[in-house]
């Protein structure tokens, strides 16, 4: 609660900091607030309770998944360091509507109520809008501003069709009334009500988190995204939509699991195949990404179809390790594409002779997504298998590893295209900041990867 | 039966607006106005509809043909809704039946005005717009920028009335403004409690009713006639209709939230000592009521006439800043203080 | 004095299930079926309209105050995305001049 | 009586409805969309939602929709200019929708959403004293955390909507 | 609280049909009687006597929209003002809750205010409710005689 609070004061007097001559001084008061954020945060663990008349509920859950959006949004951004240099007159309101979002976020997985639900979406949403339509000259960004808010809105549309049915069936906005009722299914009168909002919702919901077959506007709107704001997407906006998409199955439709499941299921394994499969055919490395997220979130609907101890603890640290790699990975990409134009895998060529801490920092982040022992990527996608065995679903771990085999293939294009090319051009220079914080996920990717136990049953 | 009444009469009054506006410009330019129709002129709005009718009329071949006739129609149409809600009088008790003099009473009556006067800017920017006239788009866009920037104060000064009456229903609000005021009963008025708010009203009033000096959409120095630049004939009536009927509804208003409706000063010493029946005093008293209630609304007409003879208009750049850098903070401030003085209320009445 | 609408009593409640759920399809259809992007974007709002009728009849017939504040929300949610999607659209327009989202790109849709 | 009203509302809100998406001028569009506003509005009221009938004309039609209409007069959308899609994709669409139309139809004919209840059935619920009561009461933090939005929205939409300096002026 | 009843609102719909009813009597009689012999000069746009140049359906200065974006807003925050108005002077209410009611309303709408006013504030120093002031030009007239020599004219005949 206190750091909903929090976040909104902060970003409020971030907004008016931009009022400021110099925008030097907001890189580091968003960082100190967002420490602030991180600590307060924690004031609430182990202390579940609920606020305004069950609105939200802060337990561990919400504190642990609130703490790695925080995180993300902490290690985001650093690289945005151009900004600053190029004395980008928005800075301030690029920030604040950051931590605004953040503030959506956490509304999203601590939700008691399905207002809340909606609310923290689309504070989380609206502020994407914009942030994806935030470089107002290029063509590419505006078109994914349009795509995003458009697909967005309909998502919504369908999403609260399905509120409303749900409403309708159960009488309540209130999660836990919401279990009840679905858990005591004898209403049969008003069964297929719920179930149709039930599948609506599903549907909103995949389309908000770019599961497939609503896939369809993540390549675009990740490509057109500035890349900070896309990292921004993949990270928080996806650990935000799976937590609350995790609550929303096992805490509000339990009851209807049998009619729900082969759906997730099916979803789970097509979301598998296209984003892994499709991963491989791009040429585009902000492209392939994109794919690349479609395809982690492939990996985390598996916990979601797997309910037991092991899935909470699972989606947490998936999230964690996939966060700190990504925000690397696409961490290097602006550094890199800031200097050199475009987003080809060519760009890439020769990094590893020119700039080798870049290179190496990749290479990690490319391993810890692509699972390779040492790195947190491997435990994460361990204990998600974990858990899917635990629950019985083996021929989903089966396919889940093949395609993990697909991914090694692309993920190693960029290392290769690092070491094993001839350098295109000159040494990409890296300010002092970002080349600390690689470092730091670079090491926080190993310490992951060594000592998984640290970060796990933390619920 | 009530609901023609009130629809004729407030035509009746916005056709003699327009005999009302020639005189009192005369008057106040030291010259005779309109004097040849009819004793003093009175027949000058017949002879104004007669040639409403008879003047050929035509649509720009460049101009959008349905939404050029749709345009003033919108503008009418808002217009004649408002009236709906607005008490003219208490009720008149006929064979033991009470009749309200009103066309509908309802809990969200403020909100309903609210509403339609937020309908009122589809009238001008779409005739605006199908003109396809440059005079006539600046206007429109003008008139649409400007109404929506005063409907903000509006709404926020029509708040802080809101927080002392309580209840959204006009006749409530007109009822509760019956009790004792410096010993006067029926003079009770908000007026007293709201003088801030109700400036900010009547300002946002005359640009909700884009009357000088807030005739930026029309003016013709600057736009020739503004949206309507292309019009004539009977559209144009339909244009000049609705200002004066909103100038009707919004006068109504004012006296209805701020001058106390049908309430008049001494009220309940005409209830129980002019007539000895019960039923006669009351219907006696309503029917003044009426009487008063369409004096306050003359009052306010003249006086909308009056400034539109002594103001000069503002310059665009003045009415942003006057709307949106002065009305509305003001407005919110009128709300603070009233949060605060109704707490306050047992404490400062025992101050005094 | 309680009298319940007329409304309520004389017709089932299925009714307005049926009617937005056929609001709600017509404004799918819109956005499936259009290229402009304004006019995509009113059919959502037609789609949102829907929502907001079904849930105020559950309310209403249920007597339930949640479902209308919720309504509230909804609305008050609509007029901010409005607010931001039509800024974008005017961003596009000014670097395109033209909103129709097909010129906008490679879009397969 | 009432009834036949119902019944023309339907009907006013599905044509007005259906000519939003088939309108050739995005204006008439918007105009019908406005009417289509107006008949929901007139269902709440036959509801007795009435403060929510009032809000929907304040906010849809009294904001959003004007927001809608500059905007058209602002890009000159007027004509005609929409690349039509390929005949198939169109009728792709309609199919679709026809689709879901049906299978939503058929999935939701048995259920029986229930009557009202005559006993504890309060008809005033839709009044703006109750509304308040609830919302400030019970949805007092969705309510303060709505302004954030309400913020967002600002900062972004001005943002993106301002001309940039050195911009075209236009 | 006062008891509404649906009927009432029929009035409204008489109200529509009323002005809707004036205004095809007023339309259509006009169409009937008045004469109609137009040309093509009668029915060109009017530009003070000019050709027009082009379709008028031009774009035009961007600020009005702004101002339509920030309207939009802060009418919306404006709609949540009035429930809270209507219950935030319960007299009731605020005697059952010993006085706390009142404040509690007070605060809570405060904090929703204050929010708001940053917002203005915000819009406000960013110079977004600003207007150009018109800046007159004072014309240049490219006359050959010297300016003196119209000083020396005016001195003259002064």
């Amino acid at each position: 609660m206190t750091s909903i609070i929090l976040l909104s004061v902060f970003g409020i007097i971030n907004l008016f900091l931009g009022f400021l001559k110099s925008n030097k001084i907001l890189l580091p008061a968003v960082i100190i607030f967002l420490a602030i954020v991180f600590g307060v945060n924690f004031l609430d663990w182990n202390n579940p309770q609920s606020h305004f008349n069950n609105m939200l509920t802060i337990d561990n859950f919400a504190v642990a998944f609130s703490a790695v959006m925080v995180l993300s949004l902490a290690l985001i951004l650093p690289f945005s360091r151009s900004y600053i240099n190029s004395g980008n007159p928005h800075l301030a309101e690029f920030y604040s509507i950051l931590m605004f979002s953040l503030v959506g976020a956490i509304m999203m997985v601590s939700y008691e109520n399905i207002i809340m639900l909606f609310l923290g979406i689309e504070i989380l949403s609206i502020a994407m809008y914009v942030m994806a339509g935030s470089h107002k000259k290029e063509l590419r960004s505006n078109e994914a501003a349009l795509k995003y808010l458009l697909m967005g809105s309909f998502a919504t549309g369908i999403l609260l069709f399905g509120f409303a049915l749900i409403y309708g069936a159960s009488g309540s906005f209130n999660i836990a009334e919401i279990a009840s009722f679905s858990s005591n299914t004898t209403a049969t009168d008003l069964l297929p009500m719920m179930e149709i909002g039930v599948l609506l919702v599903l549907v909103g919901i995949c389309f908000k988190i770019g599961a497939a077959p609503f896939h369809f506007w993540t390549p675009d709107v990740y490509e057109g995204t500035p890349t900070l704001f896309t990292t921004y997407m993949s990270t928080v906006v996806k650990t935000a939509g799976i937590a609350a998409f995790y609550k929303l199955v096992w805490a509000v439709f339990p009851g209807l699991n049998e009619f729900w499941y082969p759906t997730l299921v099916a979803i789970t394994v097509l979301t598998l195949v296209i984003g892994n499969i499709g991963a491989a055919i791009q040429t585009s490395f902000k492209r392939m990404m994109a794919y690349s997220s479609i395809a982690h979130a492939g990996y985390l609907l598996i916990a979601l179809t797997s309910f037991n101890d092991y899935s909470e603890n699972a989606v947490l640290f998936y999230a964690l390790s996939y966060t700190v790699a990504t925000v690397a990975a696409f961490g290097v990409l602006k550094l890199v594409s800031d200097q050199r134009e475009g987003e080809t895998y060519e760009m890439f060529n020769g990094l590893g002779r020119t700039n080798p801490l870049l290179a190496f920092a990749m290479t990690v982040a490319m391993c810890s997504l692509a699972s390779i022992p040492l790195t947190g990527g491997f435990f994460a996608k361990f204990f998600i298998f974990g858990s899917a065995i635990e629950a019985g679903a083996v021929w989903l771990v089966v396919v889940a590893i093949l395609m993990s085999a697909v991914s090694i293939y692309y993920y190693f294009r960029v290392v290769m295209a690092m070491y094993m090319k001839e350098p295109v051009g000159e040494k990409v220079a890296v300010d002092g900041f970002a080349a600390f914080m690689l470092i730091f996920l670079s090491i926080f990717t190993f310490i992951m990867g060594i000592f998984p136990g640290w970060f796990n049953n933390w619920l | 039966m009530i609901i023609l009444g009130i629809f004729g009469i407030t035509l009746l009054i916005a056709t003699y607006c327009t005999y009302a506006e020639r005189k009192i410009a005369a008057f106040i330019q030291d010259r005779i106005g309109p004097n040849r129709a009819g004793p003093f002129g009175l027949a000058q709005p017949l002879a104004d509809a007669v040639k409403m009718f008879f003047k050929e009329e035509f649509i720009p071949a460049n101009a959008h043909k349905f939404l050029f006739v749709a345009g003033p129609s919108l503008a009418m149409l808002t217009a004649c809704m408002s009236s709906a809600v607005i008490p003219f009088g208490n009720t008149l008790i006929i064979n033991g039946n009470h009749i309200r003099v009103q066309g509908i009473e309802t809990n969200i009556g403020l909100l309903y005005i609210f509403g339609v006067v937020a309908l009122g800017v589809y009238g001008i920017m779409i005739g605006g717009w199908a003109s396809n006239n440059k005079f006539s788009l600046l206007g429109a866009i003008r008139a649409a920028s400007q109404n929506i920037s005063y409907e903000l104060a509006m709404g926020l000064s029509i708040i802080a009335l809101l927080m002392m009456s309580g209840s959204l229903s006009l006749r409530q609000i007109t009822l509760q403004q019956g009790g004792e005021f410096l010993g006067l009963s029926g003079l009770d008025w908000n007026i007293f409690y709201q003088p801030l708010g109700f400036i900010i009203f009547l300002t946002c009033a005359f640009a909700e009713t884009n009357r000088t000096p807030f005739d930026l959409p029309e003016c013709e120095t600057e736009l020739i006639g503004g949206y309507h630049t292309e019009y004539s004939a009977m559209k144009l009536g339909l244009y000049l209709f609705a200002e004066y009927v909103n100038i009707i509804v919004v006068s109504a208003v004012m006296s209805v939230l701020y001058f106390g409706g049908f309430n008049f000063p001494g009220q309940d010493w005409v209830r129980a000592n002019i007539a000895s029946d019960p039923t006669l005093a009351h219907n006696l008293v309503t029917i003044l009521g009426i009487v008063v209630f369409f004096g306050k609304i003359f009052a306010f007409i003249f006086f909308f006439m009056w400034v539109r003879w002594t103001l000069p208009r503002f310059r665009y750049d003045q009415l942003m800043r006057l709307g949106w850098k002065i009305l509305i903070p003001l407005a919110i401030m009128n709300v603070v203080l009233t949060g605060a003085a109704i707490l306050f209320w047992p404490q400062l009445k025992a101050m005094f | 004095m309680n009298e319940i609408p007329e409304v309520i009593r004389t017709i089932p409640l299925n009714y307005y299930l049926f009617l937005s759920t056929a609001l709600f399809v017509i404004g799918v259809t819109g956005v499936l079926l259009r290229r402009n992007a304004i006019i995509i974007f009113m059919c959502i709002e037609l789609m949102l309209n829907a929502v907001n009728l079904l849930l105020v009849s559950f309310s209403a017939y249920r007597s339930d105050p949640n479902g209308q504040v919720f309504v509230f929300f909804i609305m008050a949610v609509a007029a901010a995305e409005v607010c931001v999607g039509l800024a974008i659209i005017v961003m596009i327009y000014r670097n395109l001049q033209s909103t129709d989202v097909h010129l906008l790109n490679k879009l397969k849709w | 009586m009432i009834q036949n009203v119902f019944y023309f509302l339907c009907f006013l809100t599905l044509i007005s409805g259906s000519m939003v998406v088939f309108s050739r001028n995005p204006v008439y569009s918007v105009l019908f969309l406005i009417l289509t506003f107006f008949s929901i509005s007139g269902h709440y009221i036959l509801l007795n939602a009435q403060f929510l009938a009032a809000v929907n004309i304040i906010v849809y039609a009294g904001a959003i929709m004007v927001l809608f209409l500059f905007v058209i007069m602002f890009l000159n959308l007027n004509k005609e200019n929409e690349t039509h899609k390929s005949n198939l994709s169109k009728f792709a669409a309609v199919i679709a929708g026809g689709i879901l139309l049906v299978i939503m139809v058929a999935a939701l004919k048995d259920v029986d959403a229930g009557t009202y209840k005559a006993e504890g059935f309060d008809s005033q619920i839709g009044m703006v004293q109750n509304l308040g009561m609830v919302l400030f009461k019970n949805y007092l933090l969705p309510f303060e955390l709505a302004s954030v939005l309400f913020l967002v929205a600002m900062a972004g939409a001005v943002m993106l909507g301002k001309k940039e300096t050195g911009e075209r002026h236009f | 609280m006062e008891e509404t009843y649906l009927s009432d609102f029929g009035t409204i719909l008489l109200f529509l049909i009323g002005g809707a009813v004036f205004i095809l009597i007023g339309l259509g009689a006009s169409k009937m009687l008045r004469p109609s012999n137009p040309n093509p000069e009668k029915l060109s746009s009017y530009e003070c006597g000019e050709e027009a140049m082009g379709s008028s359906w031009v774009s035009f200065n961007p600020r009005f929209y702004v101002i339509a974006l920030i309207f939009i807003i802060f009418d919306v925050e404006l709609v949540f003002f009035f429930p809270w108005a209507v219950v935030f002077g319960q007299e009731e209410l605020i005697r059952a809750t010993n006085g706390t009611w009142g404040w509690f309303s007070l605060i809570e709408m405060g904090i929703f205010l204050g929010i708001l006013l940053l917002g203005l504030a915000y819009v406000w120093v960013n110079g977004h409710l600003d207007w150009i002031k018109p800046k007159p030009v004072i014309p240049q007239s490219r006359s050959k005689i010297p300016a003196e020599m119209y000083a020396a004219v005016n001195k003259k005949y002064s």
